[in-house]
């Protein structure tokens, strides 16, 4: 029983260049109100181009608007329901954070303005950063971090340029195999080798493990807290001193914040940096891929070495006045051009203006209150992967369901039918057949309801008709796609031949 | 608190039906000592009216044309003040694009699967590359993302970059690699032209994985890329070619049709506000031949089992969530509906569009570098063909050439002893189809 | 073979009062930063609310957003595709128009702002009726109405209050019997009696028959041109000679001025009032019912009996400044209160202004051509209801479909799974079976074509299937529903009952 | 034309096949001499960018909080400067709301649809009546459409109208029923409390067929409903409340629970923007006897053959494109998108917070009149209880006091002897929500 969605007619639409046709247009320029050099008196013709653009559309502005009208209408969205993809905190996205982004003096704002010129940018920096040192209990934060990976990045060049300072930049970074892979990834960025080390039976890190592995030659501990498991790690202290005591530093990756902003903070735990994802736990859209902000916060060891651009505060007769301070002889450099992702940055200030201290932590315990909700209502119909307390997600599996044939990805391919958008699958590895549940405070109990009843209703079918799982989703405009096709022989990218032109059009 | 639809009754109740005592009791796994036990020291909740008014209030402290001290600006630099068709806020505002995830699930992600399609084969005619990716972060970090990729496609220990490479790049790649083992080879630019001087390249041996180049480059210059690429392939190198304006495409060599092996950059000047220099969107494009190692994300075509095509995630094994530090890239979430804005721009704009603002900007700026350069003594420093970028020898250093623009609500520009110390009256300007000849002629009188 | 559409999964959501909980909320308000004095020291308890607004929902703001989004996904719309509502004038409503009419100076500004801090209000004002009175070629007029049918009625007021001021009221308003619903039921609120008068066989006013008709009784004659069956009145010189004559005056209804702009005036023609639908010919959104706005142009001779106020220009020490005049001593009165529908003026001016006269020429030509192309490509599948040259509608009838069975009715609703909102159907009366299909310019050759392939398939299926039409539509989230059982017992608002509350969630 | 697709090319292609020669030839059914024969004397074309300037500049010459002069305004009189949660803007920009047409085919119409029986069950709800429609104009039309009603349902020659009506919307119904053969009587106020005078109701006649009043009344005074209710009722006369500052219902009494028979009025303080005036939107309820009467469109809800519940326009009988001149009302468009935006906000502020910002508004407007009626000469001219507005009477003529205001840049209300004449010191001041005590402090210091 689906009670959530029905089908409903819905817009075929090929490739924007298929709309293209000799002439049209879709803009208006204004006049050129100097005189009309010809171009290739200005410029020698031969570095100019010589394709007359030939392959961008010629497309009308109704025909782009209803173009990606119509393709927007092919996507889930937070806005359409809950969103419980594990990891990722699809939360709402406020909007008014929306609004406020856009006003003209931040969108308008070039980023070489003069500093006088643009108070307005760096004081909202400032106060950004003030509030995250605050959430995190670390005293330096840097907004520049595009993303959480580029944060990760960050936050592992500035360890390591400690380090080094202290006069030994040392070789290997653990990483838990629960860990995303981003965090493998951005050690290898930064130089360091990655030694894995084995999580214990609940999925937290092996105290044993660990100090097996920490030696002179660790230069960083990266962990996830709440674990990638959603649970918190309980020794997180007696890990940090493990680490600390052998000379090296602990980073922690913070996606999973949004299970203890306003309960606890990684400062406090001993943690020497962390990043945030703003586009989870402070409620930036995912924008169907970013863009993100990953700031990192540090301890004030650390802070030296953080990246320049800073915001500083000086004092101009009086009057206090920001600046961009470029002068950080010790500061790793710089991790991309300007002052990081501003608009993203914006909106999260807008989110924790919007809901105060008091806000953040009902946000934070409702969240929590949400996931644990599910797990109880679930818990006799799927198998909880891990034992111990789930914090704001919890993880199923596939193991009941499988002796039918079915797996998680059946599973989650057969939510869309019921109107959801599957759980994240397959993460974390150590967890075989995850399923990994996050729904965030953004959902109500009848949202959460109707998940649980599409979840045990698919349990059902599994049981009493498996093919219909294995076979769904059924009801979207397409089916499961050939993702080995794609891989083995990739198109990438639209070229013109008779083919292309007719396909997607639903024929 | 009006985002979180349970209210404390609910929260209740489903506490009860739980068997929980109280929301503290799902807290039990964080040690009592960790627990911070206090409010966050952060403002209260400001209501909706006062929160914008905060914001408002902020945004009035900036100077825009139409903020602050209300103000016309010469600034480009990597960042440029292009004219953005109504139609992709609009668009891009649909909940659908802007609040769903990375489209890992296409069959309920066809929307964003076919923008970035489309995305990717857009930057692919503006470059005249083969491959594009899905986004990278911005500019700087799709240029740190090129010279990592050459050192993984030639194992070669050195890379060259040019001189005239936008500063903040430099120093992004200049971070990105130094824990790599690359070496950094400055290729010198001509003290008259501004361009790459083309014997130095001549002199680069063969352990150099990428000859990396802006064009036009960082002083508004227009590169002979034919040339560079010869050298460049001569020594067995890559050859990559940065753009931070995209927009120049629109007139200049498709970097591809010189043969270059990377072409990345910046795509802000497509549609993206400059927004004090982010969110912007990152574009990198290279040859099928290198297909497999290019960083982030590849939206690819195929179809169902009932032959209904569609676009999904593809060659996911470069990716770090498969290959973790084999990755060809940390990168994960990356700037997906800013590459959606471009896409939009491009579409608005398409064939003609693209051509005539970009005849546009060259007019205006020529027509400004002229009358400028007509002013007593003021020169141009360079004398490379130019897109819309140009710098500006002053008769005074440039702080006080600038901040008497500035007493006329002129920002006149980039003061270049920013970054290259020796130029202290250099002045780097930017023009472009958004600036009135009006302005322009009160830029010069302000000159004067 | 359907090749626009698909179908696809889609949110089920109940009515907003069913997701109310106690204790929700979905604002927050600033403080109160004076005395907080019980309200019922403040007023008399018996005057206050007794009820305490049970009836309103309690929700979260994500309960809002969530709620419209998913309904919104039910509707079809311009932005979707064609949208060929015949008499409607469905074009593409332009975002540009959009922005402009919500920028702050305009939607923040207070109607009684005194003139002289509202002169951006009154320029636009003024600059929009020249527009208008060019367009229409009648010298004054008045932008208060706030739709087509008032428009109608304030027009024929204004004939009304001239007519009385030359010394004799008279007492008939001759209407075709092809007009429009509005039209008699203006005139019927104007206090005029109707008399219909017969349309020739091709739908024009029969001119025989007016004659006839017209005498000293007769204030007004009211048509509308191109005439409901989108022909233009070829004699429309004539009558208005006829009417003119007999001492009555001409009202021309403009909702199908988008078939005349730039190509020829009303007001050349001898008519004496037009209203237009700015909703339709100038592009600003139907907005699901409305508002648009209906202004009128008439003569110089029934300038003076216009609504107040007016914008009149005036001399402050050789500056112009802008006033609203209420001091019209002849004037019919209010029609409404304060200016207009403002926010749609906003947008016709802006629609206007990126036209200029080639862009306005451009859309007139195109709307008439694409209707003339469906009506070419249809003209072999289905009969024409009238001979002549349509505009920019065209008319089709089911007379060849009706032997199987089908209906127009069964067409339309047939067209919704072929991606398509249906046209008007059976309007005009006179036409029996009549499918009025309106293109507008807004449509390329492709989606034209795509609708012209839909009705010839139904064609086809009405032959072959007629079953499958009559049953249609299929693809939708609900089927035809009961509007006689809707119109027997109507329940036109929700009361909370437990069978309410499970309602519509798909059960 | 980039709103239209078919470029010049394409259209030829399309006249070619539809073996014409030209689209002049489309238009052969108008005569030759009637054809305009040159370009309509319009501006040429803008640009996207001079479009936009234009408007900003014009906005920009209007005194706002934010624009021009940026003046703190005490203005209410019909139209109300309320807060406006940002969602209504963001949901009715989805172009599924705002490009769709009137829900003639329900099956792709249930948004709109769904959203209007919303609309017309909370206006029930707020009023207290049973049955609501689904939008008219504005108020001012409202009023003149109850008028009507009335008099078309108990066929009585005389309407009677308070003369504390708002005066705009006395003279819409002046010209609604002025050939509709309608006598009104005006109702007189008195003139300590600027109330209706209760004993002039009793001495109406039972050839009235309604009573009209408005509550507030025009001067912000609460009106006692239930006694005129029964003065009306008792000449067996309809009685209309009009209601134009819509917020007052979240703490006044439901006019429908002192047996009023009509209630209409206008909903711009639910979320709706100033905007000069318009567009608003009308709203109009009355009981289930009196429903066959109503104006307008009305939704219904039903079902479909398999028994899902739907909604559609239903009575379509009483309307113009059925009943034609016999219609209840000649309104076809009404404010649908405008209903909408009243329905979001009515979701958003709810049940409590309807109440809060209505108390909110109660509170810091008698705060604004006990500060005012202290300072010097000035005082309050009417002694009845009011939600948010008042009337201050001045030593001075209204205009030079504003006009002293005006230079502190606060516009100060509205002079009463626009429609009074014999108030000619008498200003009628409102105060909200988004009125800050510091801006009440500063006027009643400007005052003095
Ligand atoms: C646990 C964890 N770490 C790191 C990341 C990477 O963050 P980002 O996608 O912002 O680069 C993610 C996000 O997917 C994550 O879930
Ligand atoms: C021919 C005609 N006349 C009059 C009207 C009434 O216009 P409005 O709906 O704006 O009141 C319409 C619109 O439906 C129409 O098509």
């Amino acid at each position: 029983m689906i009670k959530k969605a029905s089908v409903h007619v819905n817009q075929n639409e090929g490739l924007i260049f298929e709309r293209s046709r000799p002439g049209r247009v879709g803009y208006k320029l204004p006049a050129l109100d100097v005189e009309a050099a010809p171009v290739d008196l200005l410029i020698d013709p031969k570095l100019l181009r010589d394709d007359d653009l030939a392959g961008l559309p010629e497309v009308s502005e109704v025909d782009v608007v209803r173009h990606f009208t119509r393709i927007s209408t092919w996507n889930y969205a937070v806005d359409y329901g809950m969103y419980p993809l594990g990891s990722c905190t699809m939360k709402y996205n406020p909007k008014l954070n929306e609004r406020v982004a856009r006003l003209e003096g931040f969108a308008s704002s070039h980023p070489y303005t003069p500093d006088h010129l643009a108070q307005g940018n760096l004081e909202l920096l400032m106060e950004l950063e003030d509030a995250l040192a605050e959430i995190t209990g670390l005293p330096a934060v840097s907004l520049q971090p595009a993303a959480g990976a580029q944060g990760e990045m960050t936050g592992l060049m500035v360890i390591r340029k400690c380090l080094e300072a202290r006069g030994d930049a040392r070789k290997l970074a653990l990483i838990p195999d629960s860990a995303h892979g981003t965090n493998p990834a951005s050690a290898a960025v930064c130089g360091y080798k990655v030694k894995t080390i084995k999580s214990s039976a609940n999925g937290a890190i092996d105290i044993e493990n660990l100090r097996r592995a920490v030696n002179g030659d660790v230069a960083v501990l990266m962990l996830t807290n709440p674990s990638t498991l959603g649970m918190f790690e309980e020794n997180i202290e007696e890990v940090c001193r493990i680490v600390h005591d052998a000379g090296g530093m602990v980073y922690m990756d913070g996606a999973n914040m949004n299970a203890l902003v306003g309960v606890t903070r990684p400062g406090d735990m001993g943690v020497d940096v962390i990043h945030l994802n703003l586009h989870k736990t402070f409620s930036t859209p995912h924008g169907g891929g970013g863009p993100g902000a990953g700031p990192i916060a540090v301890t004030k060891e650390l802070e030296p070495f953080l990246p320049f651009p800073r915001v500083v505060e000086t004092d101009d007769n009086g009057r206090r006045v920001l600046r961009l301070d470029y002068d950080r002889p010790q500061s790793i450099g710089r991790v991309r051009a300007f002052c990081g992702n501003f608009s993203v940055l914006v909106r999260a200030l807008c989110y924790i203006l919007t809901l105060g201290p008091e806000g953040l932590r009902e946000a934070t315990e409702t969240a929590v209150l949400n996931a644990n909700y599910i797990a109880h209502r679930l818990k006799d119909t799927y198998d909880i992967a891990f034992d111990g307390q789930p914090m704001h997600e919890v993880i199923l599996n596939d193991k009941r369901q499988q002796k039918f044939g079915v797996h998680t990805l059946d599973i989650a391919k057969r939510l869309i039918d019921y109107g959801f958008h599957p759980m994240t699958i397959y993460f974390p590895l150590v967890a075989p057949g995850a399923m990994m549940i996050e729904p965030t405070e953004s959902e109500g109990r009848e949202e959460l309801d109707l998940f649980i009843d599409a979840m045990k209703s698919i349990a059902t079918e599994a049981e009493q008709n498996p093919e219909l799982v294995k076979s769904a989703p059924h009801n979207t405009r397409i089916g499961r796609l050939d993702e080995a096709a794609a891989a083995r022989k990739p198109v990438l990218r639209w070229k013109h031949t008779a083919a292309a032109s007719s396909a997607n059009n639903g024929e | 608190m009006r985002y979180i639809p349970n209210s404390a009754e609910e929260r209740e109740a489903m506490l009860l039906e739980m068997g929980r005592k109280s929301v503290a009791d799902l807290f039990c796994g964080i040690p009592d000592r960790l627990k911070l036990n206090r409010l966050l020291d952060l403002p209260l909740a400001l209501s909706e009216t006062e929160t914008l008014n905060f914001f408002r209030d902020l945004a009035e402290r900036n100077a825009t044309r139409h903020t602050g001290e209300r103000m016309v600006s010469f600034l480009g630099a990597g960042a440029y003040d292009h004219f953005i068709p109504t139609v992709i806020d609009t668009l891009i505002s649909r909940s659908e694009f802007y609040t769903s995830y990375t489209p890992y699930q296409p069959e309920i992600s066809q929307g964003t699967l076919q923008a970035i399609f489309e995305f990717q084969t857009m930057i692919c005619e503006l470059t005249g590359m083969e491959v594009s990716n899905a986004s990278l972060y911005d500019g700087s970090t799709a240029t740190a993302e090129a010279v990592l990729m050459a050192d993984r496609v030639t194992n070669r220990p050195k890379v060259a970059l040019a001189g005239n490479l936008h500063p903040e790049y430099r120093q992004v790649v200049d971070t990105y690699i130094r824990n790599a083992g690359i070496d950094e080879i400055t290729l010198p630019f001509d003290e008259k032209t501004g361009a790459l001087k083309l014997d130095a390249l001549n002199s680069l041996d063969s352990d150099v994985a990428a000859v990396v180049i802006q064009s036009p480059n960082f002083f508004g210059g227009v590169e002979d890329l034919r040339a560079i690429s010869e050298a460049a392939h001569r020594i067995g190198a890559l050859f990559a070619v940065v753009v931070t304006e995209g927009l120049s495409l629109g007139l200049l060599q498709a970097p591809g049709h010189a043969e270059a092996d990377i072409v990345c950059g910046e795509a802000q000047s497509f549609g993206i506000p400059m927004s004090f220099g982010g969110s912007y969107c990152g574009f990198f494009a290279t040859t099928e031949k290198l297909m497999r190692q290019i960083p982030g994300r590849l939206v690819g075509r195929t179809s169902d089992a009932e032959g209904r095509a569609g676009y999904t995630l593809t060659l996911a094994t470069r990716e770090q969530h498969i290959r973790r530090e084999k990755a060809t890239s940390n990168i994960c979430t990356n700037q997906g509906l800013y590459a959606l804005m471009a896409t939009i721009y491009l579409s608005i704009m398409g064939r003609s569009g693209l051509r005539e603002v970009a005849e546009l900007n060259m007019r205006k700026a020529h027509y400004a570098a002229k009358r400028i350069a007509a002013v007593g003594d003021y020169r141009l420093r360079f004398d490379a063909p130019f897109f819309n970028e140009f710098v500006v020898s002053c008769p005074k250093p440039s702080e006080v050439i600038l901040s008497r623009l500035a007493d006329k609500k002129i920002i006149g520009g980039l003061p270049l002893s920013r970054f290259f110390p020796e130029m202290k009256n250099e002045i780097l300007m930017c023009v472009t189809e958004t600036t009135t000849k009006a302005e322009i002629d009160s830029l010069v009188e302000a000159l004067k």
